[in-house]
């Protein structure tokens, strides 16, 4: 019944990445959601954030907003905000709202991880 | 095939709207990538009769259309707000200055963007977002 | 507050209406358990609805209602079918021998137990399965 | 989107116990995709199936009456059947069916798997 509340986990992983995977529908409160779990490993101390969006099929734009409020936050302290697993209508709307434009977009979790700790390491 | 919504304003009551969008896209034998969009568009026109009606709740058709050798699904959404003119409204710049202004004002944008085409009538008291999706020949 | 869907006879439509009682339902502060045996007995009279209906289609009205110092949940189920007499239908059997029926007509008995008051009207043409659920006073 | 399609996972475990995972909408097409997971479970010698709701929350009278097919069919082969994780309503549902007289209920899936695996090495 509440399948379309967002589901997240979190995890800070060696390297400096942390990531969060959101499953579900992201509107405000769910775009909320993200930003806490993420100003919780910014604490925590990562440096570059992945969000992993599989599972979630239904976004809006007051959700992206506040995603895209995190992006100018984590830009102004040089940190990185990454994507995986976006669904091509997801990842369009990324586009329109100038996401893509800052973040990086992979397709999956291995790749994104991968290039995040390669860079979090040539800093 | 015709669908009508009467909907309240309730919280994430625009996810009944979606649900819709996703079972008669699915019979109709749409990708999930035409479905998710016109869902997020239609997710889109719910959230501003909400936001921007009288609270009294709202509507949404949803059907199939053959015009111009062409078959169409037209989604509409109909509140009875305040009204606004569309032609006044600006599109959001994504490379504004932080701080500059609020996220907000993606929604018209998005819509026009996902669907083939749209049309809004919009006066004191009726606003109706016609949105079309191309979904084949006849 | 009140809503209303005319749904087509499309595949798992009932879905929509069963989004439409969670977000209701959660709007009025309900509990999960009394939201999903609303859900249950409104599915079963959709269902009901799309294969004894005319496949033209069948509409949910979902609705709160105070009465008798009471407030309720009040579902109808709307459908303009060949009809039958409710008084009619005999409960199913859960002793039944393998193979002597189809394990079916179970629906209206799910319906009368998870609800607290099940009036169903029919003739031809029009048939209106109306479940109250009490839902605190008032 | 597709959040209500219903997913299903299957293992055979030690000690004759099938264990199905179904999380999603159980109708008509979900009991019966069930039923063909159950059958290539016992082709492959389960003698126990534990049928796990956790993340179902519809199910409809068509689906369970599949579901009670599966009983008959498996109380015929002196086989057993039984769920754990399942919500209130579900219950209820099963109770008013009669799939509750038959088949055995469980909290959760350790219990379960637990109970089942002793009656199989008792039998
Ligand atoms: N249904 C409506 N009724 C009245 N005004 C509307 C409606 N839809 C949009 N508007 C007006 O158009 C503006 C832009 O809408 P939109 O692009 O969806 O962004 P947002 O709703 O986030 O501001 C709104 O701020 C509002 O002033
Ligand atoms: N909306 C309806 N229109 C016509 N007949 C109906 C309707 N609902 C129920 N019935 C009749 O009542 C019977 C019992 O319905 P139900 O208990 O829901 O079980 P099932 O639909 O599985 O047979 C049906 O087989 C049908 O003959």
């Amino acid at each position: 019944m509440n399948d379309q509340r967002l589901e997240l986990s979190s995890e800070l992983m060696a390297g400096g990445v942390g990531l969060v995977a959101a499953a579900g529908y992201i509107n405000n409160e769910g775009g909320q959601a993200i930003a806490d779990v993420i100003n919780r490993l910014l604490d925590r101390g990562a440096v570059a954030l992945l969000i992993d969006l599989e599972g979630t099929r239904i976004i809006n734009s007051i959700g992206v907003s506040i995603l895209l409020e995190v992006l100018e936050k984590l830009m102004e302290k040089n940190g990185r905000l990454a994507f995986c697993n976006l669904t091509p209508t997801i990842a369009r709307t990324f586009e329109i709202m100038g996401l893509a434009e800052y973040a990086s977009i992979f397709d999956d979790r291995e790749t994104a991880i991968e290039e995040l700790t390669r860079l979090n390491r040539a800093d | 095939m015709k669908l009508t919504l009467n909907l309240p304003a309730v919280p994430e009551v625009e996810l009944v709207a979606a649900k819709a969008v996703e079972l008669v896209g699915r019979d109709l034998g749409l990708s999930s990538t035409c479905i998710e969009s016109v869902t997020v568009a239609t997710v889109e026109a719910c959230l501003n009769a909400i936001e921007h009606g009288n609270q009294r709740g709202f509507a949404v058709r949803i059907e199939t259309q053959a015009a111009g050798g062409e078959r169409w699904l037209v989604i509409e959404v109909e509140d009875h707000g305040g009204g606004f003119d569309p032609e006044a409204v600006s599109a959001p710049s994504g490379n504004r200055k932080h701080g500059s202004a609020p996220n907000r004002g993606w929604g018209l944008k998005l819509i026009r963007d996902l669907m083939d085409d749209v049309d809004v009538q919009s006066r004191p008291g009726l606003t109706i977002v016609r949105m079309k999706r191309r979904i084949g020949g006849t």
